[in-house]
Order: structure tokens, then C-alpha cells, then sequence
């Protein structure tokens, strides 16, 4: 799960990592608000879960309140990236001296967690790490030793940093950064830029954090900040009815049972010359109201023509699945093509509730291949 | 079941001695049981509480100790809940199980990256999480992997999908090809074996003459085991890489499924394979076929 | 750094382990107080670091706030093992249904954090351990693997506590005193004995706790916690200044470098017939203030007649050990006979100093076993 | 100093290119200086802050991971404050080098089992804390160990004390005897090295032809040496305890020297030793003749 800015900031804020003071403003009138509280002048930033969000115009800096109003004015509503802002956080301007780079990622290859930290903040750390490679200082942490204060000190003796004020400042933020990343089960704790003030003090000006979904059960504070009407209303939904679904833009419908066989029915429709309206995975369950629950979610994107059921059972039963299929057309009244191939865990079963109950619309087919093409010819004709 | 034939095989083989930590919850007791009428050696189930009991036949401990005490476990199968499996693994691993396999999904990945450290420097092999097992045809079935669609044969199979393996061993099988050992490594971030770490073992067992990989999007696992091949591997191996058409940015169902900026694309993970001398099929059923072809071409 | 029961409990409390509410009374009529603020029947229990305080006549119960001042008024002062009662705690008396025995240690053989759990609790562990093996649970904890909740299961199961609510409340205890262990730096953490009131309540009904002195720097709340005027005044003298000093009970006082060295000498002087006064380690350092106060604090001991400086240089350097030592009979004017022996670092050096100066109260020896003969023999005679 | 003979020796010997963490504080720069005069190869010092600096010519870095790369350093000798001791020893053990000897005194118990574990599971060789380190006489010498009061020689003397061990050595080279190499292993409760681990190596070590063991009150380690003797050792083997007239109760100096109930009297650990033929001297002088007593009978 992704956070944004602000709450990136919320977070970094309760492991003492020092912030500016800012608030939330969803109209121009509560950035005007906000303005006047901070008092001075102030940035406004939209929030939205996509990069790039400066050159596209969402942030602004703001004189007073006045200012403050009509830059947010300008900024709600604008598209960036696909992502339409409808929040904006509005934080006290600091004067910049200078712009470092610091984060801690879950490096899945190493299987440890990976501090970077550079000089050259403020623009992509992949940039940095082409251009200038030896201007990036890198540093694995074992999961088991924990955080040491030398990793700190490599990290600021290989970037470069010298300045004995900033250093004592920043192995501090380092060190809260990593507590902040292992506490909060994050795979991602970013500060783009970390900014030196001309007085020389160290603060993260922006905030990029990425929370380990499996483990938001013990977090309850950071699940709710799930910005859920942000969200694709179709994924929303999904999420809801416990689906694992992926809008795409095609009119083939597809449910597969697991993430790699689901990944490669979409693969395999693409071969067979269709465009996969989406990627859906019935998960391990595969009971009759998982299977209700999955095509409820692929029939309401209208785009779709034909529905793919591709099931290969382990522990999902494939018996299961031809009732859940059945009972979903009988509560469902669905008209379109379905395609079903059913392989693996009482397979013989399933495919025998099928033929039993023949619905006109239904489609059995022996092989994925077979029923890929099948699928594509009937989203084609429809 | 076949009870015949070789007895070694890699990660689980007739020396397993299997105890299934959630043995009495439901799809313990139902894939734990179906573990067993394959052959596998199934000794005993743990289930804190329900030591004494039995689940038709096999003895239930309240700890994993007393199952290596008593039963002399030595190869562990774990269906608890999330939120306890690594606690699962950490007491099959103390309690001196020396294979684990975890099937549970959804292990918070900051506790994967302690306990594979912690397992790694014990020597201790383990598959998964999020994984469905393995299997070895005619020896030993451990985990959830459906045994009747593969047969004995040479071709090891490696996956970070359980249901595409299953796809892939059916395509084979429809050929009249048939498996050493598959093994499901699982769809996480971070998982106990890798496929250089399944590839390996392949390349040393005796009972296997070709290697499948199974990737998918997400990582760089399959690039590593592209570089590994080239330098290590004298067998010929082939490959599959799902999630071609996938969006970068969005989770795949799996955890590690996932396109990241540049980085973890189907398309580099086939160029790297490609660029090693693996061929990489475009669908389960063409990569089947080049296996036929391969020992068509050997045999 | 061995803790009283009520700083134990004190130390268990913060950690969420259940314990009785209980008051701290130096004076009788403290324990009345105390006794009125808790209300109904207390237990009056003297605080002393050693064992045995039950049989001593200890710890009595008292129905109320009359019982319990006159109870307090028997126990202070009572002397238990050479430590004189000057504390009590005074607590609600606990009904009692079972007994266990709950404990972790630091392990120095293993090297790993040890758990204990038996349901034979109340007496000497060491005595379930001999008697009756297999009722005592013990588990080891991989320092960096952490408590894990199996642990806890382990030892239940292992000391065959079956019932299900003293299960569940004993598994939480477990966890929580493993983080009092560890987060207090802690070489021992004992409960004996864990109750089971007839209610079904699980509590902690006393407590031994041995916090490790080399990490009280970051426990300034439990350093505080030393009871300086229940050490032995000596003692405490020389902790001020720095000295290590264990007070013996003979007439050559000791003053070595290095602990082996400075044991080794105690042994020598034994040998050689003596009674040694004191073990006196001057440690690493040996400039001039150090042998300064380590010669105050050996000398404030009456019973000492003569003194024997065993110096074997190593990061002590013997050139100052001589300074130190003319300083001292410079300062202190000390008349009684000093035996001096010098090798190590700058040993010839140091000899020379102490030869140029020739004090008539100093008689510099060449060996180790010479110095401690010529030191027993100049006690003897004095 | 001697720059001829045999190169092997055990933890420290002529190929030891040693860093010393903390070799511009007073103590570092005393003893890194001695041990570099006496014929070690000092290769670095480690000062945050001061990097770029040197000392008499020994270049000062602001990390050991610069100290290894630059200067091939793969032994460390720490003297920094105990309180940042444990992250001194992982600085070192994660930088690459491969042997750390730590004098530093009154490091925190549980960071030394934390860090115990990290550097075994490592086979990184630790000495200390809280011990004078390691001297082979004519090789090098890594620590605060005088070395001028030994010889060359052929005894391999093995101690939990530094001035003691200093004092046992000064009565062998009195009597013309000579060590191979002597470790203290110092006086903490949980040291890096154990009596066996030291006596493992001598046992190993061609240079060496008989064992002292210096122990005193406190832990069992001289007791588990005394077994792993009797059962792994060929050579002879002799011992001195400190401590017979310690009371119960009391730190005598090192915070493991402390005898706890009945366990870990010098009378104990005199027993356990002789028990299994290992003579134990009453005073270091006794045991030096001991020693002697054993050359003359054997050459």
C-alpha cells in the first residue's frame, strides 16, 4: 500500500524524523485556512500517488492565504498521470541550501533491507544511480544484526557529506528512518529531497512509503489511511468482495485460479489474438460465493464481451468451482459467453455438475489454448 | 501408490518424515491426507491443544519438539494462519526439522527477511511461503501440488506459481513426459529457496536430465538463474516467464508479482534467457512442446 | 546489580506482569500506613538480598493495619544471613492454590538466554532440578532469533500445565518477562513462586532480579535503584572512587592490576600463610589517583597491618604505579609496611623511582611468591 | 624485533594486516604504536571524524570498511568505549575482516550474546572483550600483552586474565622456557573464544607441544575445557586457577568471575581438570615449574 505525502510525513513525524508543520486541504478555502494557520508563506502540494507531480504544475509556492486559495484552486482537479488531485497538503515554504537523497528499500534480491543515500537529491535516485553511480552510497543492513550506528556513518563518509553539523543531524534521521521502515513493516521509506536549510538544519521535504499489505493487520492506524475513493471504483470493489482483480482495457474477462496461471491466461488471450478486459485471481479458495464474488466484479466493467474461466485445481476443487459457477448464473442471470476449462483437483467432478446442468451460454473446453481462442472468438462476435 | 523405483530425489524424498503444523485444521487435514495416500511418509501433525489426539491415524502433538522426539519428523509442512507462520517455521527449525515447507500466503515480508536469515545460516532447506510444495512422482508428495496430473519421469520442474506448475506438469504429461521432482518455490517477495537454489540441486541429482523454470513478472530471480545456468549448469534447461501483458505498478495476485519502474518485466527476464541459450516458450503448451522436441532430439 | 523483591516487581510491573499491589515501609508505623491504604490482611515481608528470608522469620502475615505494625516492628532489624532488615514491603495477601516457578537467566555456558518453568514451584530451583528433572521445563532462546510465542507453548506443554486459562495467562507472562530480560539488560529474571490464586489467577509472587552494572548506563532508573546504605560501607567507599574492592576478612591488605592477577595474589598470600584483608584490583588504568584511592580504601580497613603491591604491567604501566604509590605515602602518610612488587611494562623504570625515593616503610621484593612471604611476615610482626 | 622463523601461528601471525579501531584515543595510539614496533603489520586506524589523518605514519580512516578496501586490513583491535564497542565489532566483522580482538572492558552482557551469535554463525574468530589480547612471540603481537617479559617457544598458554597470564609467562621465561603463542581470553561473562576453542587451535598448531590453561572462578568453561581435553587433545596439557579463597556472591574484578551458589569454585574446576590428568600448579610459579618439570621429561 501506498502513502502519500502527508501521511508519509505523519508517519516520519512519530519516529522523530523532523518534518515542516502542514495541513490537509481538500478546497481552495480550507488551503486558504490552512495558510493562515501556518502563517508566512507556504507550499501547496498535490497529493497523489504517481511522481512527477512538479513539472506537471501540483506544487506551488504560496505568499499568504490569498495566494494560498487560488494556487489550490488550481491545483484540485488537475490530472496528473492519470491521477486526478483531490487533496492538497499545504506546509510552511523552507529556504533550501541544499538537497540530499535518503532512503531504506526492501531489496528483495539481496533479502535485506538497502540504504542509499546521495549528495544529488532532489531528482530520480535511478538518474543518479547511471549518471553518477559513485556519487550513491549504498549499504545493506543484515535483518538479524539490526541497525548498527557505523551503517550510519558509511553511509554519510561514502556520500560525501562533511559538514559535521549535517552529519550529527542526519545519522540521527538514519537511524529513526530505519526503526520508521522495520516498525512500520515498510518496503519503501523515502525522502526526496532531505533538504539543508541555509541555517543548516536537516528535514525530510517530501516523503515516499510503500507498507507491506500482509502485514497491515498489526497497523491499524496506517490500513485506514487507504484513500479509498482515490482508488479504481472496479479495484475498490474487488478489494471489498475480497477478489484479487486487476483492471485492464480489453473485452475478454478472465478468471484464472492463482496468480501465475491467472497471469498467463491473460498472456495466452493476447496470443490467441483477444485484448484481456482484466486480471482476476479466484485465489486458493475457489468456493461457489468466491466465485460469485469474481464474476460480480468482472461484469460490471462494461467493456466485457465474453468470460474466460480458467481453473487448474490444487486446492481449489474443481467441483467447487462448476457449482459456484452455476449458482453465480443462476443469481446472476448472465447473458454473455462464458468459457470454462477445468483441470486438476476433481476436475472429472466439476466438468460432470457442467455438462449436467448445460446453460446455454456456458462453454466447456478441453484444453486453455482451446478455450483462449474460443473466448476471443465469442468476445469478437458479441 | 508407487512405492518402487529410485528412492533419492531432491528436497523431499522416501527418507521424508513428515509433520504437518496445522494438521487438524481443514486443509491441513485435507491436503496432509492426501500427502499420506500418495506415499509420503506422514508421522504426526502438530496443533497447540490438541496433542493426544489423532487425524486418522496420525498422532497430533502441541509442539513440533515432541514430534521429532517421538516421531522422528524431519521434514515440516506448514498450513497455520499468516500471522503465526513464521512463529510455525521458527519452531520446526529449533526444534531440528531440516526441511520446511510453507504453504501459508500473506507472511508479513519484514519477518520473511529475519527468518531467512535466520534458516539460511542454520543450513536448513525451505520452500515457500506462498508456495504449493513439492512433489516427486512415485516418491513423496509434500504440500498441496494435485499428484495425480504428473508422472515419474526426468524433467525437474521449478515455479514460482503453483497453479501454472500444475498447468505445465499436465502439458508435459499429455506428452507422455514425466517429472523428477517439481517444486513450487512461491509467489512472495522473499522466499526460502530460490530457483538457483532448486536449479542447483537439480543439476546434481542424478534423476534429472532437463530443467523447466517457471518465472514470472516481479524481481530479478529469474535473470540471476539465467547467469547461474550459463556459468554452472550443464543440463539443458527451457523456460516460461508469465505476466507478458501485465501493467507495470499493480500487484499480479502474488506479492512478488509485481513491475517495478523498469525493473521485473516479462520481456527482460525472456532477453536474459534468452541471451544464455535458454529458449523461453510463449504458453505453457509451447513450452511443453519444446521439452517433447528437446528429448525428441536427445533420445 | 541484584535487585530487592519490591524493585523487582517494580521492574515486572512495567512490563505488564501481574503482581499485587504492595507498599515500601521502613518503620513500623510506615507498615501500618501501608497496611491501611491497602486494606483487609497483608503480607509483611522483609527486603534483603539473600534467600532464606521465610525460615528467618521474614515475611509474616497480618490481618490488618495493628498485625501488620507490630509484625513490621519483629522483622526490622532481624538479621538474615549477615544482612540486616531495614526494608519491608507490605503487600495484600495473595490467596494461593498452586505454586509454580518461572525464570530466565543468561545462560554463559550456552550463551543464550535460558527459560525455566516448572509447576513444583516454591522451593530452590536447584533443588527441582536434582530431585525431580523432568517437572522442570527449560528452554534456550537464539539471541537473534528473539522470543518467538513457540517458546513459550514449549514450556508449558513441557511442564505439563494444562489448564487452558492458566495456559493462556502464563504463555503472556512468558513474553513479558523475556522484554524485561532483555530491555533491562538483565542477567536473571525469576518468579518463585508464580501463583495460581483459587480465582484462577496467575501473579508474580516474588521476584529475584540481577541487573548486568556494565549496561546501567542506559538504565539510570534502575541504577538509582542501589541501596547504598545496605552495602557494606567499604564497599560503597571504594565503588565512589572507582576501586574494585571485595573486603575479606584477614590482615594483608592486596592491591593487584588486573583481576586474575590481583585473585592470584589473594591465593599467594594464602599460601604463604597469610590472611588476606582484601581482593583490590586496580584495574587498567594505575596512574598516580588511582593507586592514591585504591591505598585509602585498603587502609581504611583497622584489621590491615601490612600491604602488598602485586603490579604486573600491561596497559598499567609500573613507572606510574611507583609515582602513585611515593604520591600516596607523600599524601596519606601511611607507617605501616608496604611490599612492593614490580615486572611488566616499564618495570625497571618503576623500580628505580621507588629506589631513588627509598621510603623506610617500602620494601620492594623480586618475585611474586617473595613479596607475598616478606607481606605475611611483616603482618605477622606488626 | 624478530622478523625470522616459522610464519604460522595461531589467530595472529605474519600475514595478520591489523586495523585498530580507536587508534587515536590514548590507549590505541600507546599500544597500536608498541604492537606495530614490535613487528605486526599495522595497517589502519579507525577514527570517525579523523579520517585522513595518520598516526606516525599509520593512515586513519573513518571506517574499517575503507581500512580493508584500502589497506587490506583483516584483523581488528578495538579500543573504543564499551558503550559503542558491539557496533566497533560489527563495523569490523561486516567490513570483510576476518579476526577481531576486542580489549575493550565492561561491554553490555546481552550485546555480546547478540553479537556472540551473529559472528560464530560468521566463522569470524572474536578474542575478547575485556582481554589483552593475543602475542606470538617473533610473529606479532595484536593487543596490550608486554610483549618483551615472553620468548619464542613452543608453549601455547591460554588465559582468562591478562596481568596473571603476563606473570605466568614472566616465570617461563625466568625458567628459559618460550611460547608459541599466548591468548587471553578474557575475564566477560561471554567472551568471543572459549578455553576450547584456543586449545582446539594450539592442539592444531605444529609450533605448539603443551598447553597451560590459566583459569579462575566463575562459568564452567574450565570444566567443558577439562572434557574436550580429555576426549580431542594429544598433547600435554597443564593448568593454574585463580581464585581458591574467593567468597560466594562477589565479582572478583571480571564481571564472569563470580562464583554463583555452588558452581564455579576454583575447588571445582581443580577437580574437573584433575580429574582427567591435568596437573594444576597452586601458584603461577608452581605451575611454571610444573612446565619445566614436563620438558625436562620429555627432551
Amino acid at each position: 500500500m501506498d502513502l502519500y505525502e502527508y501521511q508519509g510525513k505523519e508517519l516520519f513525524g512519530r519516529f522523530g524524523i523532523p518534518v515542516s508543520d502542514g495541513r490537509l486541504a481538500t478546497t481552495a478555502a480550507e488551503a486558504r485556512a490552512a495558510a493562515e494557520a501556518l502563517g508566512g508563506p507556504v507550499v501547496v502540494k498535490a497529493q497523489v500517488l504517481t511522481g512527477g507531480r512538479g513539472k506537471a504544475g501540483g506544487v506551488k509556492l504560496a505568499d499568504g492565504p490569498d495566494d494560498a486559495e487560488e494556487k489550490a484552486g488550481g491545483i484540485l482537479g488537475l490530472d496528473i498521470r492519470g491521477h486526478v488531485v483531490r487533496k492538497l497538503w499545504v506546509e510552511r515554504a523552507s529556504d533550501i541550501a541544499k538537497e540530499y537523497y535518503l532512503s531504506v528499500t526492501f531489496d528483495r534480491g539481496a533479502k535485506q533491507p538497502l540504504f542509499m543515500l546521495t549528495r544529488e537529491g532532489g531528482v530520480e535516485i535511478e538518474q543518479v544511480a547511471e549518471e553518477n553511480p559513485e556519487a550513491l552510497a549504498r549499504l545493506h543492513v543484515d535483518p538479524l544484526e539490526g541497525f548498527q550506528p557505523y551503517q550510519a556513518r558509511r553511509l554519510i563518509y561514502g556520500a560525501g557529506i562533511d559538514d559535521p553539523s549535517e552529519q550529527k543531524q542526519i545519522l540521527a534521521i538514519i537511524g529513526k528512518l530505519y526503526r520508521c521502515f522495520v516498525e512500520s513493516d515498510a518496503m519503501l521509506c523515502e525522502i526526496n529531497p532531505l533538504i539543508v536549510t541555509p541555517d543548516g538544519e536537516v528535514k525530510a521535504l517530501d516523503s515516499k512509503c510503500t507498507v507491506d499489505d500482509s502485514a497491515l493487520f498489526r497497523h491499524a492506524d496506517i490500513a485506514k489511511m487507504r484513500d479509498v475513493e482515490a482508488a479504481d471504483p472496479l479495484e475498490t470493489f474487488a478489494r471489498e468482495k475480497g477478489v484479487t482483480y486487476v483492471k485492464l482495457d480489453g473485452e475478454v474477462g478472465i478468471l484464472g485460479n492463482g496468480a501465475g496461471l491467472s497471469m498467463s491466461t491473460v498472456d495466452v488471450v493476447v496470443v490467441a489474438g483477444g485484448r484481456p478486459a482484466n486480471f482476476c485471481d479466484l485465489g486458493g479458495g475457489g468456493d461457489a460465493q468466491g466465485v460469485v464474488d469474481a464474476l460480480e466484479v468482472i461484469t460490471r466493467d462494461d467493456q466485457v464481451r465474453s468470460i474466460f474461466f480458467n481453473i487448474f485445481g490444487g486446492i481449489t476443487r474443481c467441483d467447487e468451482v462448476a457449482r459456484g459457477i452455476l449458482t453465480a448464473l443462476d443469481q446472476m442471470q448472465i447473458t454473455m459467453p462464458i468459457v470454462v476449462r477445468l483441470d486438476g483437483t476433481n476436475a472429472d467432478e466439476g466438468r460432470k455438475i457442467l455438462a449436467d446442468a448445460a446453460p446455454a451460454n456456458l462453454h466447456v473446453e478441453p484444453t486453455m489454448l482451446d478455450a483462449a481462442q474460443r473466448a476471443v472468438e465469442l468476445a469478437q462476435a458479441a | 501408490m508407487p512405492r518402487e523405483g529410485p528412492l533419492m530425489a531432491i528436497v523431499i524424498d522416501r527418507d521424508t518424515r513428515l509433520v504437518v503444523q496445522g494438521l487438524t485444521g481443514s486443509e491441513g487435514r485435507f491436503h496432509g491426507l492426501r500427502n499420506r495416500n500418495y506415499g509420503t511418509n506422514v508421522v504426526a501433525g502438530v496443533t497447540p491443544g490438541k496433542g493426544g489426539q489423532d487425524v486418522e491415524g496420525i498422532p497430533v502433538f502441541n509442539t513440533v519438539a515432541e514430534a521429532v522426539d517421538e516421531q522422528g519428523a524431519n521434514t515440516s509442512l506448514i498450513f497455520v494462519p499468516a500471522r503465526f507462520a513464521t512463529d510455525a517455521i521458527y519452531e520446526a527449525v529449533d526444534a531440528g526439522v531440516t526441511t520446511v515447507i510453507c504453504i501459508t500466503e500473506h507472511v508479513p515480508a519484514h519477518e520473511m527477511l529475519r527468518v531467512y536469515t535466520y534458516i539460511r545460516a542454520k543450513g536448513v532447506t525451505m520452500i515457500g511461503p506462498n508456495c504449493p510444495g513439492a512433489l516427486s512422482p512415485g516418491k513423496a508428495n509434500v504440500g498441496i501440488i494435485p499428484a495425480e496430473i504428473f508422472s515419474e519421469g526426468t524433467i525437474g520442474l521449478v515455479s514460482r506459481s503453483g497453479t501454472l506448475t500444475y498447468q505445465i506438469g499436465h502439458e508435459l504429461t499429455q506428452l507422455g513426459l514425466g517429472n523428477s521432482t517439481i517444486v513450487g518455490i512461491g509467489g512472495d517477495p522473499v522466499v526460502g529457496s530460490s530457483f538457483i537454489d532448486i536449479v542447483e540441486r537439480f543439476e546434481a541429482d542424478p534423476e534429472t536430465e532437463l530443467i523447466v523454470l517457471v518465472g514470472e513478472i516481479g524481481g530479478d530471480e529469474e535473470e540471476k538463474a539465467a547467469r547461474y545456468v550459463a556459468e554452472h549448469v550443464t543440463k539443458p534447461v527451457l523456460a516460461y516467464i508469465a505476466g507478458f501483458s501485465a501493467p507495470p505498478g499493480k500487484t499480479m495476485g502474488h506479492a512478488g508479482a509485481i513491475i517495478s519502474g523498469s525493473s521485473g518485466t516479462a520481456a527482460a527476464k525472456k532477453d536474459a534467457l534468452e541471451a544464455v541459450g535458454i529458449e523461453v516458450g510463449t504458453t505453457p503448451t509451447e513450452v511443453a512442446q519444446l521439452v517433447a522436441d528437446r528429448f525428441g532430439a536427445r533420445t
